[in-house]
């Protein structure tokens, strides 16, 4: 099941675009509208455009498996913690804006007031930005992709090994998922 | 003095509880220890005697947890009857009931 | 280590929110080291939260900003004396809950390592069990309004995710469906209090906010939807519907932890009924309003409990009708708030009775919970009429469920007597009826827990259990914790009383203190 | 009280997500109705923050001197708004096994839990 | 025991949403659209979140800064959501 011939390709050519836009939405968080949720929440809707246009299993299963958007997410929620740890490590307190007016990568000093923007300004909040784009892609992705196979009939196979996981261990003579309940 | 709980009226120690009950286990051991010791084990005497009878499966005699307080229950029918249905499991009754306990203590606080 | 020990309250999230984002890529690359990671991100952060209570009790109040540069103060003067960051306000009550949640989470990982080992999705279990432990931890020692309302989120659905573990063919998702819509309105409407509050005081800081609490009529609907909410959480009648849904259909360690989650919706009713309403409002008024509450959930929840017959049902119930010690106990030294005489003579112990009654009610209801998940792990029952001899077999876990049902019906020595009795004779003396109709409670609970005892333990040993065999040395370890503390607190309550509950019963009385702690002696 | 036209607007909106929970019957109806709730508690604070003729409060290119609108309520929503999707995706995945199990979605029938 | 489910009468259901709703009307009356009693913090916020940030955005520096421990945990919420969802059709996709 998968779309026609312009549908696919509607979405081969759309998905970069959206990648793009998402990205630009997270990196300019700080000095335009936006952030880190919503330009995740983009790039998300990109994987969406390719779970509609190409099937799941036939797509997304082979070259992205579901386990590596929950590293993904891991990943993005990893950046983020550890650069809140990073500010009781230079000696203040959880989540301090320690690369601010450092000079250094985000660090460049500010113009105060109405201004055009500078894109390496506002020292962690950039950082914090991008690790919450990363976390809401992999997270909206993972929660999309899960929900569209459980749409799946499961194999018989899969029932029967479930049906032998509920059953609680030990006991011989017991009926299969009752547990006593009306 | 350690234990001592001062609760207004006065004072509860779970420390000198436990010695009371502690002594008052050894007397009942030594007035257990003045009975009578003719009493073998293995022998008709540990049978249970039931008028004659032959003694029941094991599984049979136990009284299951459902059987329990059946009396009780029984008793206060017109209270149960009222109250179990009121747990009727559809979760719009749930809400509903949250919103009549806002409703409720809202007017409550209002008014007094 | 100095540094350590200064950013103590924000390891106390940090840690268990780094090990739990962890456990995805482990369970990628290396699932054989999961357990020994649970049980030590759990060892670390109880010990983060015990370290956290030791330092408040000794040292007083802690005050923690996060994200502000070292030392600098929660309300710097050139803000006008806002504090406009977030903050931790851990006073003596936090420190009692977070002590309380540190040590049944310790226990209750202990016996979820072994009893969960056969099944599969374990690394989703554990990490969405070290959410829950951060999810309590925040709720109870936050100064902030949204920042509570965050963590009440993730307490509702962690506790829900972690409810639908077992299938049972469907009957989890069911409970746990219905566990989290209830908390989720409820968590809106506590959000849309917060924003209530806010729109008047431009400010989510509970000490501000406290500090400039004025008599409205929609600081009365925020307060009535704060009650009403957070009663919900706590599962108090007649919101707690879905409490014995959630409960019942939970793995059993899991429920003992969510007792303690729900304590936190507890823990939040009461820091916001005294300390930012307990100046301005009718407290007598707000006051009966928590004694029925806590009558209604007394009496009803141990009704129910009495022809229960699936035994985690039964067991929920008991966790009902108990909330409602706490609340009659808390409730009483409310309504005597504004009068300092009758606050001396009873309403001090009436709080500290109630007080006692939360960290009690979490040790041996987690102690319950855990003995009869064991006997369900051995067994696969969850229906009293098909138990019975199992005395037989499982020696250690029908001494460890003696001693917890002896502790919840109010039997000396154990701690659940210790703190009834408190309850008993202060309540007395503010109203005997109330007094006689926690007793009659008491006695109706140790008649439900005859029960259970004896269709569990007792009798003769039935032939289809006669395979069955004690549990794992670990599940026994994590029963052992909680016993220990069981007795331990019924044997010297007046070292619990005067270290632990007294401070935690003044730091609610006397809010002006949470006050100054956060914006200074200037205001 | 006209002028408050949008708070009005939340109340009325809260009335009706509670209609819908309370009296739809179909899960997914009811999940529909919580997503309501929050929108309508999302807009209640962000309608706290507005100010006569304030502009966003973002400094690129902004008119000089210009009132801005209240930020702190705006960060509130965007956490509030992360919360409701993480909340009704966890809801719908649990209303998904329900109706695999149950073969229904109707509350009336989902109540194996009761008594 | 009637087996059909709801105890309430859809039509008490209707009264308690409108008592509900008219208790929600409180605020309409007592808080002002586009006029807030006090700004103080939100104030600070716009004056301050420049200097002391460095973001031009001031949501930004709110969202994740003044109050980016609030986002950790919303985050964290969104991780539950996925580790849920993860364990509800854990046989479905491995």
């Amino acid at each position: 099941m998968t779309l026609g011939l312009i549908g696919r390709n509607a979405g081969r050519l759309l998905v970069p675009l959206i990648f793009i836009f998402g990205f630009y939405i997270v990196v300019h968080g700080h000095i335009t509208p936006g952030g880190g949720f919503q330009g995740g929440a983009v790039i998300a809707t990109g994987v969406a455009l390719l779970l509609v246009s190409y099937y799941y299993r036939d797509c997304l299963e082979r070259f992205i498996p579901i386990t590596n958007f929950k590293l993904v997410e891991s990943a993005g929620l990893m950046l983020y913690i550890c650069t809140a740890l990073a500010g009781i490590v230079v000696g203040s307190g959880l989540l301090f804006n320690w690369l601010n007016a450092s000079g250094g990568l985000f660090g460049h000093p500010v113009a105060y007031g109405v201004n055009p923007g500078d894109l390496f300004t506002a020292g962690t909040i950039p950082i914090l930005n991008f690790a919450i784009g990363i976390e809401v892609f992999g997270a909206l992705s993972v929660v999309t992709l899960i929900m569209f196979a459980g749409l799946q009939e499961k194999t018989q196979q899969e029932e029967d090994a479930e049906a032998a996981e509920s059953a609680a261990p030990l006991v011989s003579k017991r009926k299969k998922g009752k547990g006593g309940r009306k | 003095m350690i234990g001592d709980l001062i609760t207004g009226y006065g004072f509860w120690n779970p420390l000198i509880w436990v010695v009371v009950m502690a002594t008052g286990l050894l007397f009942a051991w030594l007035i257990w220890r003045c009975g009578e010791s003719d009493y073998d084990k293995g022998t008709e005497q540990t049978k249970p005697y039931l008028s004659g009878n032959d003694e029941p499966e094991k599984g049979a005699v136990h009284i299951r947890g459902g059987n329990m307080y059946w009396g009780f229950t029984q008793a206060l029918k017109g209270y149960y009857d009222k109250l179990v249905p009121l747990h009727s499991g559809v979760v719009n009754d749930y809400l509903a009931w949250f919103l009549i306990g806002v409703i409720v203590i809202f007017v409550v606080v209002i008014v007094l | 280590m100095n540094m350590l020990l200064d950013n103590m309250p924000a390891l106390l999230i940090a840690v268990p929110l780094f090990f739990a984002f962890l456990i995805p890529i482990i369970g990628k690359f290396a699932p054989k080291i999961h357990d020994v990671w649970i049980i030590l991100a759990s060892f670390v952060s109880s010990l983060t939260a015990v370290i956290t209570a030791v330092t408040v009790f000794t040292k007083g109040t802690i005050v923690y900003v996060f994200g502000a540069a070292a030392g600098s103060p929660a309300a710097p003067i050139d803000s006008g004396g806002i504090p406009f960051r977030i903050i931790f306000t851990i006073d003596g009550f936090c420190a009692f809950m977070l002590l309380s949640a540190a040590i049944v989470s310790f226990a209750v990982v202990l016996y979820l390592v072994s009893s969960q080992k056969e099944r599969s999705g374990k690394s989703e279990l554990y990490a969405l069990y070290l959410l829950l432990t951060a999810g309590i931890f925040g709720m109870v020692s936050t100064g902030d309004l949204f920042n509570f309302f965050v963590f009440l989120e993730i307490n509702s659905l962690a506790g829900a995710a972690l409810v639908s573990y077992h299938r049972k063919g469907g009957i989890a998702a069911e409970g746990a469906l219905k566990y989290l819509i209830v908390n989720t309105v409820g968590g809106l409407m506590v959000l849309f209090g917060i924003g209530l509050l806010y729109a008047q005081y431009n400010s989510l800081n509970m000490a501000f906010i406290a500090s400039q609490m004025s008599f409205t009529t929609v600081n009365i609907v925020a307060l009535v939807l704060f009650i009403t909410a957070l009663a919900m959480k706590a599962g108090s009648v007649p919101f707690h519907f879905a409490t014995p849904d959630a409960y019942s259909v939970a793995p059993s360690g899991i429920t003992a932890a969510m007792i303690v989650a729900s304590q936190a919706g507890l823990y939040g009713l009461f820091r916001i009924v005294f300390t930012l309403y307990g100046d301005i409002f009718n407290t007598v008024t707000i006051g009966w309003v928590v004694i029925i509450l806590g009558v209604l959930s007394m009496v009803i929840g141990v009704t129910m409990a009495i022809p229960q017959k699936d035994v985690k049902r039964l067991l929920a119930y008991h966790a009902v009708s108990q909330t409602g010690y706490m609340l009659l106990g808390v409730g009483v030294a409310l309504a005597v708030l504004g009068d300092p005489l009758a606050m001396a003579a009873f309403g001090q112990t009436a709080m500290e009775g109630g007080l006692f009654h939360i960290i009690n009610h979490a040790m041996y209801k987690g102690l319950l919970f855990l003995a009869v998940g064991a006997v369900i792990y051995r067994t696969g029952v969850w229906s009293l009429n098909k138990m019975g001899g199992l005395g037989h077999n499982m020696k250690w876990t029908m001494i460890f469920f003696l001693i917890g049902a002896l502790a919840i019906a109010g039997i000396p020595p154990f701690n659940g007597f210790a703190s009834k009795l408190m309850i008993y004779e202060s309540v007395f003396a503010f109203n005997p009826a109330l007094s006689i109709i926690a007793m009659v409670v008491s006695i109706l609970t140790l008649a439900s827990f005859m029960k259970v005892f004896h269709s569990m333990f007792m009798g003769p040993q039935l032939p289809e259990y006669a395979e069955v065999k004690e549990v794992p040395k670990l599940m026994i370890a994590g029963m052992v914790i909680l016993t220990i503390f069981v007795i331990g607190f019924g044997l010297v309550p007046d070292l619990v009383v005067n270290n632990l509950i007294t401070p935690a019963a003044d730091a609610l009385i006397n809010n002006g203190a949470y006050i100054t702690a956060v914006l200074g002696g200037g205001l | 009280m006209i002028a408050n036209l949008p708070f009005i607007a939340v109340a009325l909106l809260i009335g009706i997500s509670l209609a819908i929970i309370l009296l739809k019957k179909n899960m997914i109806k009811m999940v529909m109705g919580l997503s309501i709730l929050e929108g309508a508690v999302n807009l209640f604070l962000v309608a706290l923050g507005y100010r006569e003729n304030g502009i966003a409060p973002i400094f690129t290119s902004a008119p000089e001197g210009a009132e801005m609108v209240l930020p702190t309520v705006q960060a509130l929503t965007l956490t509030n708004i992360v919360i409701g999707v993480a909340t009704t995706a966890l809801m719908l995945a649990l209303v998904m096994v329900i109706y695999k199990k149950y073969g229904t979605v109707n509350s009336n029938k989902i109540r194996r839990l009761k008594e | 025991m009637k087996e059909t489910g709801s105890i309430f009468h859809p039509r008490f259901m209707i009264v308690l949403v409108v008592l509900a709703t008219l208790i929600l009307l409180v605020p309409a009356v007592g808080l002002n659209f586009g006029d807030p009693i006090t700004s103080s913090t939100d104030q600070y916020y716009i004056d301050h979140s420049q200097v002391e940030t460095g973001a031009n955005n001031v949501v930004a520096s709110i969202v994740f800064d003044y109050r980016g421990f609030d986002t950790l945990g919303e985050a964290t919420v969104l991780f539950i959501a996925v580790l849920g969802v993860a364990m509800v059709f854990r046989r479905l996709y491995k």
